[in-house]
Formats: structure tokens, C-alpha cells, sequence
């Protein structure tokens, strides 16, 4: 980290935007609500496909008011790798906090993204404030998050954090790898019988990148769209096994999920099984190949007649 | 026309409740177990929760089911039988906010408009009775006033509830839908002068709780120029296309029609579906008419302000606030509805 | 369906390799070897080739066990599908574990072209197994209540 | 609300059809024509449709598929309907694989067809490509039909596909063609061996053929490229957007004007259209 420029955001912003550097700028607004931000998706001046004009001093004003709006805080919830796909071949810059560079190498390592194409500025970041939980804890994610500075960047907009030590398992994890089956079955169930698939966490996960996801597949009808849990169930359980090993923990989807479905629950079992096996842990590095896309001859065989 | 008023303590509302559970089945506001509130159907009458301001989950679901059966089905080679569902049990919506209660009148225009009624939903209609909740404090993120819907409104329910001081809510019989309740309300005391005069003291308050209207005139004047508008870019960017505003809306009631099947037999059934999937408009050729989220979230805006108003004369929003607690992106459609309006001169496409 | 156990009979799916486990349960027929017939087969081209969503589905529609079969390690005709496919059902098994899905509702194992006496083991272990658990009812869909 | 509307029909129950025969249209066979009959001889008169209207073709346990009703409402004894396969359509593939006895259902009939009134006097021009014909077709029919023919005066038809393999309805098109009381002109794009007819696109066919738009009105039904190019040639001959009409398809799932998927701005497909005056597609937004 000690070697990455660290600069101020705003003053990046406008240089990036008005040079043409970049043609998209995401980072974080304000938004109307109390301890929430929305993103803010700003456009340079010689950004094409929008209205702006560098000689035009209407739009260099909105411009410098848009770059003047950029946050960063404990507020910023969202996870903008999310929004690199509605810009694909255009030069972005991007704010991204620990969980979220994952998120980046991740999309490097999958080829969805071109490093040439982006500039990532880091921002180093203690957990974000859990909105839900007045009293200004943090997100279970964020108590979690074994990354808090970025692990790529090619600016930092802040001096780096202190790691904090965690225990390898939480302590609400074991509780559940050691209930009976039959209460794990009860918070499942509990679990999906809230989504109403409007599939915000598909939505909002950085890994999620499928053109056609399986959910939206008609020939055959993967998912059903009723009320009966079954239905729910089918979609995150096989959202679950496509990012098994590709899942970085950031929880947009939890923070996300208009129905408080704790995803993270499954997400973070099947990262720490991926860890544990295979001693791999998703976005740390853009060169390693993701475990689920190969395999060892000495591999678990117990389960196997 | 009030037909007559009681008064019940809250102590007693599990009571009232639990009478009006008898022979109908009783949405009303409770809190999960993550302490959000939703409207679901009751098992016991401790559930409704009156600390409840606007559940996360509207009340559509009454009226228009998550999953509605139209009909089940026996196939065989050469030969199909269909049968319909038996008949819609009565049910009450107990404790609507009454914008939520605008909300189902939006349902009732589109539900029953010519050439073709909608027959299930009708049918759900005819047995359901409203009984809607005043609110003395408005609520966060509420922003019906400004679209002229005043919180202690009783209007279209069947009966009402308003709050009184004492932990006392008085319930106000308002049809003969709502006087079928007596059963349940008949063990309560009529309201007397001084309760009568509370009420009305109430409602006067909270039409003087003046909030500038929203211009919905000229928003619709001004989305009829701004199709092509780069308003839409900046509305559509930060959103992620999910269907949470959606689903979670009152009036929104876009809906898909599929197949339910186990071997042979199956269900033909009613499902939510949104106009902010991509699948929502795909034809089977792979053309989409409306491509990208741009059209969808352009779509969601125009149906809501200019096409149900042109065609229904009622905007198909109420004012709840849900899509703006529920938007992953916190989208807020105050500040997209304050912009529309305030456009000085419609751009030119 | 009737839920006494006594007439109760497992459905179980089974996804056979068509390289090994197919050509095992052929020789277990042309052996004469009894095991339960409580097993609809569906041939694949490779264990590698089942898509964990195949599986996932069949639960959801109410079958009551599922077998995956393939070759030994080493033997895959495509050289690597059953390794890739031991690493995607390791994940599998421990994601439905996890939420609850009972031990033995999805089984997998290696029968090569030559072990029909090991195929019909297989059959006759993975259906008393199924059989026990009972029916299927936590990922089954339970169509559309009214 | 109005009670006495729940004495209507549940409008998603569709009526008990099967299929009576079953036409393969073109050499792709890819486009099949299908005969329905109905199940309840009494629904065919509760089914009472006029040219131009679609129908829900309903196969339980694979969905619903709106399609254009390609018989005349003067052929009593049944309904018929020409459908394109489409890999990912669920509900056509199935249908292609059905034969003749499979039963089935049909909703409808649904939207608001051709203008026949405003028809009514007037030279008729009627412009096709591939098989968005199926609705013409039907159109054709009924005009020719001897208690309706004096109705209208000279009818035009100009009909196209890419090859002659994939023009529809080809013998009662060969049929049409020797009559006295209509004009037809087939086209292909691309010359083959053993075709006699014309060769080339329906615009630049239209250009040659210059139908009159005197006292005229056009209905015109085809591919987007084919309206596209086709549109500025009726301008050029004079053919105003009132009295021009087309057809659009939409993705639909009620058909009734309830789901909310079919709108082109604030004209819902299914229950404003699927026929449009060119001066009504004029003042919508181009989502379609």
C-alpha cells in the first residue's frame, strides 16, 4: 500500500474528468435518507453519449457540482464493481474499499473487466455503518472483513487502516455448524421464506455478471416465481454454488436485500469450506486460478462410494 | 357517511382482532423476526402490531396473491381437464395506511376496466372489507400529502381506525361491508361527544399539516416531452434493475402468467413479475423493445405519471415511500418526481 | 401419495457415466444381480457433465434420493470430468449439509464398466439409505397451494 | 366498483379447442398452420372475431402464445393460426410438435383488427412480407368471400419472402392469382430455379407496382426492415398515415390490458391495437 499515491478525492476526480482521463467517474453520493449514500456516476466532459461539452460552461458547472457531491465515509455501502459491466469499453475510474477491490480482482481474474481500461482508486475503510442497527455498529460483513485496506489500487484516498485479528470462524457460524441439521434446516427455511425474488442480491453482486442468468432461463424453467419457498430456495441455492469460490464476502447482497435474507450465512459457509480445502480465498490475487475451475488427484474422495 | 364510531383500548385490540379472525382470514401490519414490519395474514391476534408505521411489504398481496391459481389441470393423451379454484374466502386488510387504501384503488381501476375485467380479482374484491388506520405523525420517507393524500382520510374504507389519546383507537363504521363487522365490534363502546370531537379535532390537525403538492399536472405535461430526455441516463445508472421498488409497491401490479407442473398434472398461475426485468418485454424471436435498463426504469416512471393518468386518471403512485426504503441504490422518487416537475422548459427530444 | 412407510417406495434418480456406471448397470442386468428398482436412470456423458442445478431440481420436484456415478480418479474417458466433477459435488454436498438437506438425499459414487456386483451394491445401499430418510420433503415444491 | 362485472367469464380459462389439421407453411418448416376446432360447437360462436384480432393459444403445462387468427370469421367451423418455431419458445416448440387430435385452448378473441368500416367503399392495398401475412391472409379471405366482396372495390396485394420456399399459403395464393377480382403480386428476394414470379424487396416491388392511393386504404403487415424501407414508398405515392394500417406483435402475457408488458408508450398492444393507423404509430415512442 505504502507505495500507492495517496491524494485527495475530489481534487482526482475533477483532474480525471476534465483531462479525459477517464469518460465515467463512480464513487459515492449523499443520498436523502439518514446514514445512506447512493452512488454517483459522474460523466467527463469528453464523455461521449451525454450532453456535455467541454466549451459549454453550463456543463463544466455541473461538472464541478457533481465532483464536489463525491463522498467517501463510513456510509458507503454499496459495492460500485457492480456497475463496471454498464460501462464496459469506456475508461472508468472507480472508488473501491477492501472488500470491494476483491470484488475487482476478481471480475481481472474472470477477464470481465481490462486493467488498461480502469483506474481504481483505493479507499482504505474500517466497515461500513449498519443502517438497520441504530447505535452505529457495523455490518456482520465488515466485523468480518479480513481486508479492510484495498488490495489493488492505483491512487488511495486515505492512510491505511489497522487490520484487527479475527477468529477463523464466528462465533454465530459454529453455533450453526453445530446445531442439528433439522434447526439448520428451520433457518433456511426461515431464511427463504422472506425473498421475494426480486433478485437484488443477484443484481448488486459484483460476481454476478451472467448475460442471461439461469433464473431468467425459460427452456428449461430453472426457477419458479411462486410463493412456495422451494422456489427461492432453487435460485439461491444454485446462485450459491455458481459463486462458490468466487464469493469475496463484501455482502452487497445482504446489505442490499430489501428483505433482510442473511445470505451471508451460506456465502461465508462455502468461502471458508473453499479456504479450508483449497486454501484459497476469492480476489486477493488476479493470477491464481479459482478452485472451482480445476481440481487435485488428492482431493476429498470420502463421500464417494 | 359514518354509520357509527366505538372505541376499543388497545388492550382490547387483540379481542377485536381475534372476533374479526372468525370467518375471514385478517391481513394486517406485524413484525418478523428481524423486527421489520410486513402486512401477512394473522395466526393469532397478538400479531397485529400497532407500533407499525408503513410495513415494508404492502398490502397487494391480499388482492393480488404472490402466486394466484386461475386453474389446475389433469393432462392426459388426448384429453385435458381444467378446473377452477373454489371461490376466494372473505378476508379483511386490517390497518392500512390511507394511502395504501389509494393504492387498492388504483388496483380497482385497472382491475376492472373494459373490455375485460379482471374475474379473479374481483372476485377477491367483492369479499375483502378495508379497514384503514389514521396516522396523527407522519411517517418517515411518507410523502402522500404531497400527492393530496391526507393520513387521517378515511375515504373508500369500509371502516377506519384513528388513533386517540388514552391508548384508545376509535373504529369508524363507514359501509355496510364494514357494519358485517359488528360481531366483532359490537362488545366495544360507542364513541361519545367528547370522543366525536377528538376525531374531528384530529382530522382538522392533520389538514393543516400543509405540505406544498407535488405539481402531478405538470409532471405529466412535462414526461410527454422528456422521453429522449439525458434525465433518464442519470435516473437509470445507479440503478441495478432489480425489482424491489416493484414488488414492494402498492400499485404495482405487473404480473406473468406461468406454469406450475408435476408430471401431468399442474396449475396455471398468476405470479409479480416487473417491467424492470429484462425478461418482462423479450420475445421468443430474442428482440426486446426495451433493451436496456434505461427504457425499463424510463418505463416504470411513464406508467406511474403519465400512462395510468391518461388512461385512469389517477396516478399510479401513493406516496408510501417503499421503493425509496427498499432501493439497494437508494433511488429516491421524490428527487426524480421534484426534477421532473421542475423542469422550466421541457427539453426537446 | 400415501406417506405409510410400509407402502412408501423412494424415487431415486440416478445420473450414470456412460463410459462406467451405465456399462456397470448393464452387467449387473446381464448378471442376473438383484437390487432395487427404485431408480430411473439418466445416462451422461460424463459425472462432470451433471450440472448440480440437474440435481437440485430433481429435489424440487419431489424425487427422493439422487445417485451421481462416474469412473474411478484416473479413468475419466475425458481424462478430467469426474476430478472437476468431485470438486463441484465436495461443494455441493457441503452447501446442502449446511442448510439442512438430510445425509444421504444426494449420493454419489465411482462404478467402472466391470463392477455391475459393485453397481448393484451401490443401488441397493443408496436406496435402504433413502429409503430410511423417508420422503422428500424440505426441497420438494409443494404445487402451488391455494 | 361496479358488481354486476362479476358476472363475466374468468377471462384466463381458455375455450377447449384441437387440433384438426396441421399445414407445414415453408421449406424451413419452421412455420406451421393450425387448425382448430372447437371443443364445444357453441364456443365457436362466443368466439366471434373479426379480421385482424389475435388469440392466446393456450398448451397447459407449457404457457400461452399470442398469435394472429389467420382464417376468416366466415370460415364457421373453425379457427386457424400460423406460428413460427422460435428455439426458445417454449410454447411453439410444443405446438410444432403437435399433431392433428392433441387438445388444447384458445383465449380470445383479443384486440381490435383491421378497419373494416373505414374499409368499407374503398380500393383495398394490402402489403406483406414473410409471415406476418398470417392476419392479410385472413383479410383476403374474408373480402373474397362472395357475400363481402362488393363491400370493397379493387384489391391489391403485394406479398414477399425471402425465397419461394418461405412464401405462405401458397396454393391459395396461386389460386388468388388467376382471379379476376384481386391483383396479387408475389416476390421473392432471391432468384431460384423454377420461379416465374418477380424477384426482389417489397419496397422496391411496391415503387414498381405503384398501387393507387386514391380513395384508398393500406393495410401492411411485416418485418421491422421491411415497414422500415417500405413506409417512404406509400408516402411517395401519396398513401396518407390515416388511412395506412399495421400490425404489431408484443411480448403478451393476458392479452386483456392487465399485465402491463405490451404498451408502446401509453397504448397497450393487446387492447389499442395490434392494428395501428401509421398516424397513431406516429405519436408513439419507438419501443417496439
Amino acid at each position: 500500500m505504502t507505495a500507492i499515491k495517496q491524494v485527495d478525492l475530489k481534487t482526482l476526480a475533477r483532474e480525471l474528468l476534465t483531462t479525459g482521463k477517464v469518460e465515467v467517474f463512480i464513487g459515492y453520493q449523499a443520498a436523502t435518507q439518514p446514514l445512506t449514500t447512493a452512488p454517483l456516476i459522474i460523466h467527463g466532459a469528453l464523455g461521449a453519449g451525454h450532453a456535455q461539452q467541454a466549451s459549454n460552461p453550463e456543463a463544466e458547472r455541473d461538472l464541478a457540482r457533481q465532483v464536489e457531491a463525491l463522498i467517501f465515509d463510513d456510509r458507503c455501502e454499496m459495492n460500485l464493481a457492480n456497475y463496471l459491466h454498464k460501462f464496459k469499453d469506456r475508461k472508468v475510474a472507480i472508488v473501491v474499499k477492501g472488500c470491494d477491490s476483491r470484488s475487482m480482482v476478481g471480475l481481472l481474474q474472470e477477464k470481465q473487466v481490462d486493467r488498461k481500461d480502469l483506474i481504481i482508486i483505493g479507499a482504505p475503510c474500517r466497515g461500513v455503518i449498519d443502517r438497520r442497527h441504530v447505535g452505529s455498529e457495523i455490518y456482520a460483513a465488515c466485523r468480518e472483513c479480513p481486508v479492510h485496506n484495498p488490495v489493488i489500487a492505483d491512487y488511495v484516498i486515505g492512510a491505511p487502516v489497522p487490520q484487527p485479528d479475527l477468529p477463523e470462524i464466528t462465533p454465530e457460524m459454529e453455533a450453526l455448524r453445530k446445531a442439528s441439521p433439522d434447526h439448520r434446516w428451520e433457518r433456511f427455511h426461515k431464511e427463504m421464506s422472506k425473498c421475494i425474488l426480486c433478485y437484488a442480491c443477484r443484481n448488486l453482486c459484483p460476481a454476478c455478471y451472467c448475460k442471461t442468468c439461469f433464473a431468467d432461463a425459460s427452456k428449461p424453467k430453472w426457477v419458479g416465481r411462486t410463493d412456495d419457498p422451494a422456489d427461492a430456495m432453487m435460485f439461491h441455492l444454485q446462485r450459491l454454488m455458481h459463486l462458490g469460490g468466487r464469493c469475496t464476502g463484501c455482502g452487497a447482497c445482504v446489505r442490499g436485500c430489501p428483505m433482510q435474507v442473511d445470505l451471508r450465512l451460506y456465502n461465508d459457509h462455502l468461502r471458508s469450506h473453499v479456504k479450508q480445502e483449497y486454501g484459497f480465498m476469492a480476489g486477493m490475487d488476479e493470477a491464481a486460478q479459482p478452485p472451482l475451475a480445476m481440481y487435485g488427484t488428492d482431493d476429498c474422495n470420502e463421500f464417494i462410494r | 357517511m359514518t354509520k357509527e364510531i366505538r372505541i376499543i383500548p388497545l388492550t382490547d385490540m387483540p379481542a377485536f382482532v381475534g372476533a374479526l379472525m372468525q370467518g375471514r382470514k385478517v391481513l394486517a401490519p406485524t413484525r418478523n423476526d428481524d423486527g421489520l414490519c410486513v402486512f401477512a395474514w394473522l395466526s393469532a391476534p397478538e400479531q397485529a402490531d400497532w407500533t407499525c408505521g408503513i410495513p415494508r411489504v404492502p398490502p397487494k398481496q391480499a388482492l393480488l396473491p404472490r402466486t394466484e391459481v386461475f386453474f389446475r389441470y389433469h393432462r392426459e393423451k388426448g384429453k385435458e381437464t381444467v378446473s377452477p379454484p373454489p371461490p376466494p374466502e372473505p378476508q379483511a386488510v386490517l390497518g392500512l395506511h390511507p394511502c395504501d387504501v389509494q393504492a387498492v384503488k388504483v388496483l380497482d381501476a385497472v382491475f376492472s376496466a373494459e373490455p375485460s375485467p379482471d374475474q379473479p380479482y374481483l372476485e377477491r374484491r367483492a369479499v375483502t372489507t378495508l379497514i384503514g388506520r389514521g396516522f396523527s405523525e407522519d411517517e418517515p420517507l411518507v410523502f402522500c400529502r404531497e400527492l393530496g393524500i391526507d393520513p387521517m382520510d378515511n375515504r373508500d374504507c369500509d371502516a377506519f381506525l384513528v388513533p386517540l389519546a388514552a391508548n384508545r383507537m376509535a373504529l369508524e363504521i363507514l359501509t355496510d361491508k364494514g357494519a358485517a363487522l359488528k360481531p366483532a365490534y359490537e362488545r366495544f363502546p360507542p364513541a361519545g361527544a367528547e370522543d366525536r370531537a377528538a376525531i374531528a379535532e384530529a382530522r382538522k390537525l392533520s389538514q393543516a399539516r400543509s405540505t406544498p403538492p407535488l405539481d402531478m399536472a405538470a409532471i405529466q405535461r412535462n414526461l410527454e416531452t422528456i422521453f429522449n430526455s439525458d434525465l433518464w441516463n442519470r435516473i437509470h445508472e445507479p440503478c441495478v434493475g432489480c425489482g424491489a421498488c416493484a414488488f414492494l409497491c402498492p400499485t404495482c401490479h405487473c404480473f406473468d402468467i406461468q406454469e406450475e407442473t408435476r408430471g401431468l398434472d399442474g396449475a396455471r398461475v398468476r405470479v409479480w413479475d416487473t417491467c424492470q426485468f429484462d425478461l418482462f418485454t423479450r420475445h421468443a424471436s430474442g428482440h426486446n423493445p426495451r433493451t436496456s435498463q434505461k427504457e425499463r426504469s424510463r418505463q416504470r416512471i411513464m406508467h406511474k405519471f403519465s400512462y395510468g393518468v391518461d388512461r385512469f386518471h389517477i396516478p399510479f403512485c401513493v406516496g408510501c415511500g417503499r421503493c425509496i426504503a427498499a432501493c439497494p441504490a437508494h433511488n429516491d422518487v421524490r428527487q426524480i418526481l421534484k426534477e421532473i416537475q421542475d423542469l422550466a422548459k421541457a427539453e426537446k427530444p | 401419495m400415501s406417506e405409510q412407510h410400509s407402502e412408501w417406495q423412494p424415487r431415486i434418480l440416478a445420473f450414470l457415466c456412460n463410459w462406467c456406471s451405465y456399462a456397470g448397470a448393464d452387467l449387473a442386468g446381464v448378471s442376473r444381480l438383484q437390487y432395487p428398482p427404485n431408480a430411473r436412470i439418466v445416462r451422461v456423458p460424463c459425472s462432470g457433465r451433471v450440472n448440480p442445478g440437474y440435481i437440485l431440481k430433481a429435489l424440487q420436484e419431489g424425487i427422493d434420493g439422487v445417485l451421481v456415478s462416474g469412473c474411478h480418479p484416473g479413468d475419466c474417458h475425458y481424462l478430467t470430468g469426474n476430478y472437476h466433477a468431485r470438486r463441484k459435488f465436495r461443494l455441493l454436498k457441503e452447501l446442502l449439509d449446511f442448510v439442512g438437506v438430510e445425509d444421504g438425499r444426494v449420493q454419489f459414487s465411482w462404478v467402472s464398466a466391470a463392477e455391475g456386483a459393485k453397481f448393484a451394491q451401490v443401488m441397493a445401499e443408496v436406496t435402504e439409505k433413502v429409503r430410511a430418510l423417508g420422503p422428500n420433503r424440505r426441497l420438494a415444491k409443494h404445487l402451488v397451494r391455494i | 366498483m361496479n358488481t354486476d362485472k362479476n358476472t363475466k367469464p374468468n377471462p384466463y380459462i381458455p375455450y377447449p379447442v384441437t387440433i384438426d389439421r396441421v399445414v407445414v407453411e415453408n421449406e424451413a418448416r419452421d412455420i406451421k398452420t393450425f387448425r382448430l376446432v372447437f371443443q364445444n360447437p357453441e364456443d365457436r360462436r362466443r368466439f366471434d372475431f373479426r379480421v385482424g384480432q389475435f388469440a392466446e393459444l393456450s398448451l397447459l403445462g407449457f404457457g400461452e402464445s399470442p398469435i394472429g387468427i389467420a382464417s376468416s370469421p366466415l370460415d364457421r367451423d373453425y379457427v386457424e393460426f400460423t406460428v413460427k418455431q422460435y428455439p426458445t419458445g417454449v410454447v411453439t416448440t410444443e405446438l410444432h410438435n403437435a399433431e392433428p387430435g392433441r387438445p388444447m385452448g384458445l383465449r380470445g378473441p383479443m384486440g381490435n383488427g383491421f378497419p373494416l368500416e373505414k374499409m368499407a367503399g374503398k380500393n383495398i392495398v394490402i402489403i406483406s412480407g414473410g409471415f406476418a401475412v398470417t392476419t392479410l391472409r385472413a383479410t383476403i379471405r374474408y373480402l373474397l368471400h362472395p357475400d363481402i366482396r362488393s363491400s370493397v372495390k379493387n384489391i391489391t396485394v403485394i406479398y414477399g419472402a425471402r425465397s419461394p420456399g418461405e412464401l405462405c399459403y401458397k396454393d391459395e395464393f396461386a389460386e388468388w392469382s388467376k382471379r379476376k377480382d384481386i391483383a396479387v403480386t408475389l416476390t421473392v428476394d432471391n432468384a431460384a430455379q423454377g420461379w416465374k414470379g418477380r424477384v426482389g424487396f417489397v419496397p422496391a416491388v411496391v415503387a414498381d407496382v405503384k398501387p393507387s392511393p386514391l380513395d384508398a386504404v393500406c393495410l401492411i403487415c411485416g418485418p421491422p426492415v421491411m415497414l422500415k424501407y417500405t413506409m417512404p414508398e406509400l408516402t411517395k405515392l401519396g398513401f396518407k398515415p390515416g388511412d395506412t394500417y399495421l400490425s404489431f406483435e408484443m411480448r403478451m402475457k393476458c392479452g386483456i390490458g392487465k399485465c402491463g408488458r405490451c404498451n408502446i408508450g401509453p397504448k397497450y398492444v393487446c387492447i389499442d391495437g395490434p392494428v395501428f393507423s401509421l398516424a397513431e404509430v406516429s405519436t408513439l415512442p419507438a419501443e417496439y
